[in-house]
């Protein structure tokens, strides 16, 4: 018989209080090839760890059981203390007691059985176990970085300034992403553009990093250390090896009355543009679907006015191919598309209900009213100001369940703003709460209720136009009366929402988003940069709402993850991949295009049968690519294929365990 | 039909003589008139015991697979049944193209020998055709070299699935009860696997002793994992030869759920033939479609 | 394998079997601890990589040695961790599920579901309702190995 | 002769089985013909020639336990199973079943050790066998030694004489049994009947000892090709007493061990632990098994292992007919 | 041998006592039953082991003591695989003896070659151990053993320390390839065996097949007579008494009527082993 050691762990009273931890150390004692069993306090502990060290020496123990928490969390603690303790580290198996017994129910006697059936499952499966070896794949030291905006921005410098090359790859035609639309941050009310400029142009300056604008990620195929990347290049139009920048083009351009999506819709662009006028690159594209000399083959004056020749209609799309070792994700955000969901504000019919981000553009001395904060409608300045938070978050019925973490400063940002810009305003907030979770956050409300805004606690439940006015109905849920506001100006405090196109470059790239289409970490506390896909890695608001801090702090850290991938020459590989019995194996090939990473081909062998030496095909499976998904092994008949550490022998002994 | 025997053992004489192939597969008659075992000849002055009558029901095609490490070429004949089965085994790469020489045989059906003797009856004529040819779809070889007699037309047909959806009419407890009675018979001879042209493997996953995946044991629940498993195997991969529910010798109908399988793949994953076109993409549990039915949210 | 022909009902719980994907229903169901969502004591679950993974075989051998019912999950279509594993799995239990009614058991004592690692509500009510679906159904004695 | 009156059958049947013994008939059941416990109201398939299914089972179960153990660290506990007592008559079993049973004796009961579990079944049992007026079109007992109307070794002899069926017991047990239906009984006017044509002859004389110098011979290169290696003519077969044993596991410490039926035409059946099978393709199995029916038996027990039953040529699904193999043996000629 | 009373394919409860290693791949178990020795077989009679739960195997009982039996047994297969993963006091089963055993008279008062390849000496280290207890009965013994390589040769202690020492025994060890540390002879049994030219009366053979076959045609070389060359089969075994059938080699049994024939016997059988 094998000897097995069997380490039930209490986790403090996270367990124990519900399980009955000692009754499963002896009831495991009682399972075939278990030579010890035991209870322990915490196992992860370094004395828990010993104890698996000390025990292996005195039972002569060759396999391993933890029964604690989840295997997703200790797995490669255990591991390791297995190794340590003398024994290869795949002779091991784990058991969920915790996350799957103790924490989910709460009769003591059905929670033991519970655990006692998962720990006999486990030792049946860690008795079918061989050991195994790691083996090693060279690592491509470059990064991706998908999204040019402030997180993405500050990944790549970031793994730029480690000493790895970086590819950052930007839809736009230019970097920058949201934060150059921004007037000032807070709670400093510094200048938004004065500090997110000068990033870009040291992105852009980098001579480790290359950017690819106006660039969508088309294909990712490989893995950890070995990406293959397929860029497309959408057609600009424009040779911007050539362009000086001038802008002579934007001037001549006749089509002028683009909406420009930098201001948010409140301001206009010409069919060739730059999207302002510190875009990075700081050169011009041609918006073909708007550009008369190509839709229409008219025009074409652009090309005549351009005095070095840049101008290029016959610009073809570009497929570029770039390996990588590592990926960042740093997609960022739209805002929640209300006009679609909230009738009762007008479904977007009244042009005087805006977003923040217009009230930015609004506000900004760049912006489309030089920096008054004029009505869209007729452009008059306003007096009463109605902001409403909450616009889409924290409303599971018409939006978003979640918070948007950010609404409740830049609301308060703005009405400081209106009390500042615009003499005799009255400036009034709707709001839910107030939450000021942040570095000198609260101090800067308090400024802005002393400014004068008027906070009312309530949701409006309606807005109508009346005259030049806009009615707003609501109720003060403090006072328990009903409000209402005759308002020249609302602006409404929308959701942040993942970017458009977010979930599909998410399969591309090959990892799974949550419930509300944010990218999934791999673990809310402990990995939150991570994906469940090795080598991908998330930066800023594409993993959930986040202020401008927080990002920047995401794009570094998401950047230190990923130059640990970078900095080795090669790095060790999980032996838990599928593996092929030559001698059964027929050669039939249906593996081979299951295998989503391309890692089976059918190979040559030789072999003795019936006295003579025949030559025949059958799988070979490459230990680089292949990732252990076992959808081969499943699909493969005659059982030729196997997974190691979940070979068909130990499932069905786990089967058979729960119920002998 | 006329009996196209001799325009078959002229061939074949031919093809040996001039070395074309090593061996030819074919029918002989048996002993008694009702059988028409399958021939395995090599010398050229064989051939004239090759007959093609009412009996020459056996499929051929699972016979390739003894011999293709061996390097021999060898010349077959097929009907349309038998020639969806060799399109199934080349599909799985069991032998190449090359080391065939396929005479396809239009076939307008067989009679079956166990039919043969409970019918009582004496002579040809009197026997039934035989159930698996009763709903034939590929009369003609789909794949041949060489073709000898005229194309035959499909017979016009009733309901493909019709037992299947008789079964389907049933409530749980009675179809367990059916197949009960059915799958406690089974002796576990492996008939049904070893003449399956879609049991192509080397080793059978049956065979392999570790993991044992069904015990030696016959009683009903390892007959049951036995059947269940088999049409799993050969799901999206039978091509009706109807040849397993042929050699059974306890008559379970094993065709009826083969049949059930190419219903629900027909309807989940959209119509398909196996062994009907060489070159088509992997059998339906070999692939996807994103748009597949979506009943587990 | 093979389980005691027994006829002890009156204490019968449901014996039930999941097989999770690593990375989606088994993080599910490990978010589902976090949450401290209740659930019933019925489930005992066998973590794979991919519902990908999950053959055929393991399904018939567990209702040989006496599972009241099966549950496979694993994430949903175009989230899994290997990008496809779950398509196949889909078309095979598609398949089977209908195979299983066929020869007349209940499908309900099969159950799939894709659950995301984020869906810890989700995994807690599923593992609610396969366990009440089942306890409807009662004992499962079909399939079942016994001996006397 | 004596006779009972066709009539009388259901009332004989239930008297046989009024005394508590288990009463096994020809029927059919789900298509199968083969030999069940006969209850009131059952239907008998004794005039259907002879059953797909041999009545080998009653005296060799397809599978059977033979201990349960139950392990644990310190030891193993083996209980024994006790072999089924049960009294058992076994009515219209056919003369070449009825040799088979012989042959089957042979194996189990001779040559130094002897299965206990067999012999408890085989002495409990009583044959009544019934002649064979008109052989089936794959009947071929009169070719290999027997006679289709005197079953040698049954305990009672049954003929079917048209209205009555003329009765002879051949062994004190039988005589014994006899007396049982004596009310039932009369004079019959009938004779034993003559035999019917066979359709399947062939010369069986001197197989053996040819066969032993033929191990090497082309014959078996023309034979093996067309058998599709499964275990049809094994498991059919009444002689064929093969058998593996196996363990199932009842818990995570007990268990037992069984036998079952296994099949001579399996590959798996001579493959040794290490890998090496010294059958290794259809062709060697092919051989043992025509050698050990034909040769081997022969020289060990004094007897065929073939009765002549037909069950293999009428099932065998590629047409293998062991009577056409006889006749091919008997004109080869091994002088060159 | 004939066992009316009781099943004889139901085994006797027992355990291992002791477990020697042989080799990498080989170990000595030693087995005792619940009241001592199983049973007590002839040099070459075979014993059927098995763990319950796992199963069972038939193996060549090497030697015996007063209370117990030892068989070397090779890792090559699910049951072998669970009994070297076994510890002293593992529970087994064992029943036997089975099979002819060596024909002792046949080798009393002769000298005598043993040849083993491999796992092969197992068997024939019971008559070994036989002959040298009773050493007055046999004539001059000679032991030519080969492996592959130095670590796999099996029973070394007997080899280098026990045989040599006993009253004229020679032992001659080769292996098909040394190591650095292997100072003895290299080479394949078969030319060793010529290279030795032995002149015994009678030869016990035990080994691989290919290694049976060459050395046959040697000791033909070198003038022995069928008659006097004993060798001894393996086959599968299920039931160890002549019934399950498949261990037959023409109408005998290896359970019951081996697994021990002369070369004569072997002839009148087909050679399909």
């Amino acid at each position: 018989m094998k000897r097995v050691g069997v380490f039930v762990c209490h986790c403090g009273s996270n367990i124990a209080a519900v399980v009955d931890c000692e009754r499963v150390a002896k009831e495991a004692a009682k399972f075939p090839g278990v030579a010890f069993s035991i209870d322990n306090k915490y196992m992860c502990s370094d004395p828990g760890q010993d104890l698996i060290k000390k025990a292996v020496e005195e039972h002569h123990l060759d396999r391993i059981v933890v029964a604690s928490c989840t295997p997703r969390m200790h797995e490669p603690v255990f591991r390791r203390a297995t190794e340590n303790a003398g024994i290869n580290p795949y002779l091991f198996a784990m058991t969920n007691i915790r996350e799957h017994v103790s924490w989910i129910h709460t009769d003591r006697e059905k929670a033991t059985e519970k655990a006692i059936d998962l720990v006999r499952m486990a030792v049946a499966k860690v008795l079918h176990t061989v050991p195994l070896e790691k083996s090693s794949i060279p690592i491509t030291k470059r990064a991706l970085v998908i999204g040019g905006g402030i997180a993405g921005m500050q990944a790549a410098l970031d793994i730029a300034d480690n000493g790895n090359p970086v590819v950052l790859v930007e839809r736009e035609p230019t970097i920058g992403g949201k934060m150059p639309m921004l007037d000032k941050t807070f709670p400093s009310l510094d200048c938004s553009a004065c500090i997110c400029t000068p990033k870009m142009a040291s992105t852009d300056q980098h001579p480790n990093i290359t950017i690819y604008t106006h660039s969508e990620v088309e294909r990712v195929d490989g893995y950890i250390g070995n990406f293959q990347v397929t860029i497309r290049q959408k057609a600009k139009y424009v040779d911007h090896k050539i362009c000086t920048g001038c802008g002579l083009c934007e001037t001549k351009c006749p089509n002028k009355k683009i909406p420009n999506s930098f201001e948010a819709g409140m301001g206009n662009r010409t069919a060739i543009y730059k999207a302002f006028p510190q875009a990075v690159p700081n050169k011009p594209i041609i918006d073909a679907a708007n550009c008369r000399k190509l839709t229409k083959d008219k025009c074409g004056v652009c090309a005549k006015v351009c005095p070095t020749g840049a101008i290029k209609y016959d610009d073809q799309d570009e497929l570029i191919t770039i390996d990588v070792g590592a990926i960042v994700m740093a997609t960022g955000y739209d805002l929640f598309p209300w006009k679609e969901a909230y009738g009762e504000y007008g479904y977007g019919k009244y042009p005087d209900v805006i977003t923040g981000l217009q009230f930015e553009r609004l506000v900004n001395a760049s912006g489309p009213t030089s920096g008054h904060i004029l009505r869209p409608s007729d452009g008059k300045e306003p007096k009463t100001i109605v902001f409403i938070k909450c616009v889409g978050s924290r409303d599971d019925v018409k939006g978003k369940a979640y918070c948007s973490r950010t609404c409740c400063m830049y609301t308060a940002k703005h009405a400081h703003q209106a009390v500042d810009k615009i003499e005799d305003s009255h400036v009034i907030v709707f709001y839910m709460d107030v939450r000021t979770a942040g570095k000198g956050y609260e101090e800067f409300y308090q400024r802005t209720v002393e400014d004068g805004v008027h906070y009312v606690r309530g949701r409006v439940s309606k807005i109508y136009q009346l005259g030049d006015k806009l009615i707003v109905r609501g109720e003060d849920t403090l006072l328990g009366e009903a409000v209402q506001v005759n308002a020249d100006l609302v602006v409404l405090a929308t959701a942040m929402v993942p970017s458009a196109g977010s979930g599909e470059i998410a399969h591309i790239v090959g990892f799974s988003t949550d419930k509300d289409g944010f990218y999934q970490e791999a673990h809310p506390k402990l990995r939150p940069l991570e994906t469940f896909t090795a080598g991908v890695f998330l930066a800023g608001a594409c993993q959930g709402p986040k202020d401008i801090p927080d990002t920047a702090a995401q794009g570094s850290g998401a950047a230190a993850k990923a130059s640990a991938v970078l900095s080795n020459r090669s790095m060790e590989t999980d032996p838990l991949i599928s593996q092929v019995n030559d001698a059964v194996c027929a050669g039939c090939g249906v593996c081979v295009g299951i295998c989503p990473y391309r890692a089976i081909e059918l190979k040559e062998i030789t072999q003795r049968a019936g006295g003579k030496t025949i030559a025949r095909r059958v799988a070979s499976i490459n230990s680089g690519l292949c990732q252990g998904c076992g959808a081969c092994v499943a699909a493969c008949r005659s059982g030729a294929l196997d997974l190691k550490g979940f070979t068909n022998q130990q499932i069905m002994a786990e089967v058979d365990a729960l119920c002998l | 039909m006329s009996d196209p025997s001799g325009e078959m053992r002229e061939l074949a004489k031919k093809l040996l003589e001039n070395g074309e192939v090593d061996r030819i597969i074919g029918w002989e008659k048996g002993n008694l008139w009702y059988q028409s075992p399958p021939l395995f000849i090599t010398r050229a002055e064989e051939t004239d015991r090759l007959v093609f009558d009412d009996f020459a029901i056996n499929s051929l095609v699972t016979y390739l697979l003894d011999e293709r490490d061996s390097g021999k070429k060898t010349g077959i004949f097929v009907k349309g049944c038998d020639s969806r089965g060799l399109v199934r085994i080349l599909q799985d790469k069991q032998i190449a193209r090359e080391s065939v020489y396929v005479i396809g045989l239009p076939c307008s059906g067989k009679k079956d020998p166990r039919q043969a003797l409970s019918s009582g009856a004496s002579e040809s004529s009197q026997v039934p055709p035989a159930a698996k040819c009763e709903e034939c779809l590929y009369p003609n070889p789909v794949i041949y070299d060489v073709i000898i007699g005229e194309a035959v037309e499909a017979k016009a047909k009733g309901d493909r699935f019709a037992a299947v959806k008789e079964i389907e009419a049933k409530t749980a407890d009675e179809k367990y009860a059916y197949w009960t009675s059915q799958y406690s018979k089974c002796l576990r001879c492996l008939a049904c696997r070893n003449v399956c042209p879609a049991c192509n493997c080397r080793e059978c996953a049956f065979d392999i002793s570790k993991p044992r995946i069904l015990a030696k044991e016959n009683n009903l629940s390892h007959n049951m994992v036995y059947h269940l498993t088999r049409a799993f195997h050969a799901a999206g991969r039978c091509v009706e030869c109807g040849e397993c529910e042929r050699v059974c010798p306890m008559g379970i109908p094993i065709m009826q759920l083969n049949k059930k399988i190419i219903k629900e793949i027909n309807d989940l994953f959209g119509p398909y033939e196996a062994g009907v076109k060489l070159d088509e993409t992997p059998p339906p549990l070999g692939t996807y479609q994103t748009s597949d039915p979506e009943e587990f949210m | 394998m093979s389980v005691k022909s027994s006829d002890a009902q009156e204490a019968w719980e449901p014996k039930i079997l999941a097989f999770c994907c690593n990375w989606c229903s088994y993080a599910g169901a490990d978010l589902a601890g976090l949450n401290r969502t209740q659930q019933p004591p019925n489930v005992r679950i066998i973590r794979v990589p991919c519902s990908g993974r999950v053959d055929p075989q393991f399904i018939m051998r567990a209702f040989q040695d006496g599972v009241d019912g099966v549950l496979v999950a694993g994430c949903h279509p175009g989230d899994c961790h290997y990008s496809t594993g779950n398509f196949f799995a889909r078309r095979r239990f598609l398949l089977f599920q209908r195979i299983f009614d066929y020869i007349g058991i209940d499908p309900g004592r099969l159950q799939n579901r894709w659950i995301s690692g984020a869906e810890g509500d989700k995994f807690a009510a599923t593992v609610s309702k396969v366990t009440e679906d089942i306890r409807a159904l009662g004992p499962n004695r079909k399939l079942r190995d016994e001996h006397e | 002769m004596q006779g009972i009156a066709k009539q009388d059958l259901n009332k004989v049947l239930e008297t046989l089985s009024g005394g508590g013994a288990a009463l096994l008939v020809p029927m059919e059941i789900d298509g199968v013909t083969r030999f069940a416990r006969w209850e009131q109201g059952a239907k008998t398939a004794l005039g259907a020639g002879n059953t797909l299914l041999p009545p080998k089972e009653a005296l060799f179960p397809q599978n059977e336990k033979v201990f349960n153990y139950e392990m644990s660290n310190e030891e193993a506990k083996i209980v024994p199973s006790a072999a089924a007592a049960e009294e058992t008559i076994i009515l219209g079993i056919r003369p070449c079943d009825v040799r088979a049973i012989q042959a089957l004796d042979n194996v189990f009961l001779t040559k130094d050790y002897v299965d206990e579990l067999y012999k408890t079944r085989r002495r409990h049992t009583l044959l009544i066998a019934l002649g064979c007026t008109q052989p089936a079109p794959t009947c071929f007992c009169s070719s290999v030694g027997g006679d289709p109307l005197q079953a040698e070794g049954a305990d009672i002899m049954l003929w079917d004489l048209g209205e009555t069926y003329g009765l002879e017991a051949l062994s004190d047990k039988g005589k014994d049994l006899l007396k049982k239906i004596d009310k039932f009984m009369s004079k019959s006017r009938g004779k034993k009947p003559a035999a019917g044509k066979f359709s399947l002859e062939v010369d069986s004389r001197g197989i053996a000892e040819k066969l032993h110098n033929m191990f090497e011979d082309p014959i078996w290169d023309r034979w093996y090709q067309k058998c599709l290696g499964c275990g049809i003519c094994t498991f059919i077969c009444p002689t064929c007493h093969c058998f593996d044993m196996q363990e199932k596991h009842t818990g995570q410490w007990d268990g037992y061990r069984y036998r079952c039926w296994d099949s001579c035409m399996f590959q798996e059946y001579s493959l040794m632990a290490g890998g090496h099978n010294p059958r290794p393709t259809k062709k060697e199995r092919l051989r043992n098994r025509f050698l050990h029916k034909l040769c081997f038996f022969q020289e060990r027990y004094g007897m065929l292992l073939c009765t002549g039953c037909g069950r293999c040529v009428r099932e065998c699904p590629v047409g293998m007919d062991i009577t056409k193999f006889i006749k091919e043996v008997s004109e080869v000629s091994l002088n060159e | 041998m004939n066992s009316e009373c009781c099943n004889p394919l139901v085994p006797l409860p027992g355990k291992i006592i002791k477990i020697v290693d042989e080799s990498p791949d080989v170990k000595t178990f030693h087995i005792a039953a619940a009241e001592g020795k199983p049973f007590t077989p002839l040099p070459g009679q075979l014993g059927m082991l098995s763990i319950p739960g796992v199963g069972e195997g038939m193996f060549s009982i090497t030697s015996q003591g007063p209370d117990h039996l030892e068989m070397a047994i090779k890792k090559v297969g699910v049951l072998t695989d669970s009994l070297h993963d076994a510890q002293v006091g593992q529970p087994i089963a064992i029943r036997g003896p089975y099979g002819n055993g060596f024909p002792v008279e046949k080798f009393k008062g002769k000298d005598i070659l043993f040849i083993g390849g491999g796992i092969g000496l197992a068997p024939v280290r019971s008559l070994i151990v036989h002959c040298l207890q009773n050493r007055g009965d046999f004539g001059k013994i000679s032991i030519l053993y080969g492996a592959r390589s130095p670590e796999e040769l099996v029973f070394k202690e007997d080899l280098f320390k026990n045989w040599p020492q006993a009253k004229d025994t020679t032992v001659y060890v080769t292996v098909d390839k040394g190591d650095e540390q292997w100072q003895g002879h290299v080479g394949f049994v078969p030319a060793y065996v010529e290279e030795i030219n032995p002149s015994p009366s009678m030869v016990l053979l035990c080994g691989p097949p290919v290694m049976i076959k060459f050395t046959l045609e040697t000791l033909s070389k070198l003038g022995f007579s069928n008659e006097q060359i004993v060798t001894t089969l393996e086959m599968r075994m299920k039931c160890g008494i002549g019934k399950c059938g498949r261990c037959n080699i023409g109408s005998k049994f290896i359970c019951l009527d081996g697994p021990v024939f002369t070369l004569n016997e072997l002839e009148g059988l087909p050679p399909e082993y």
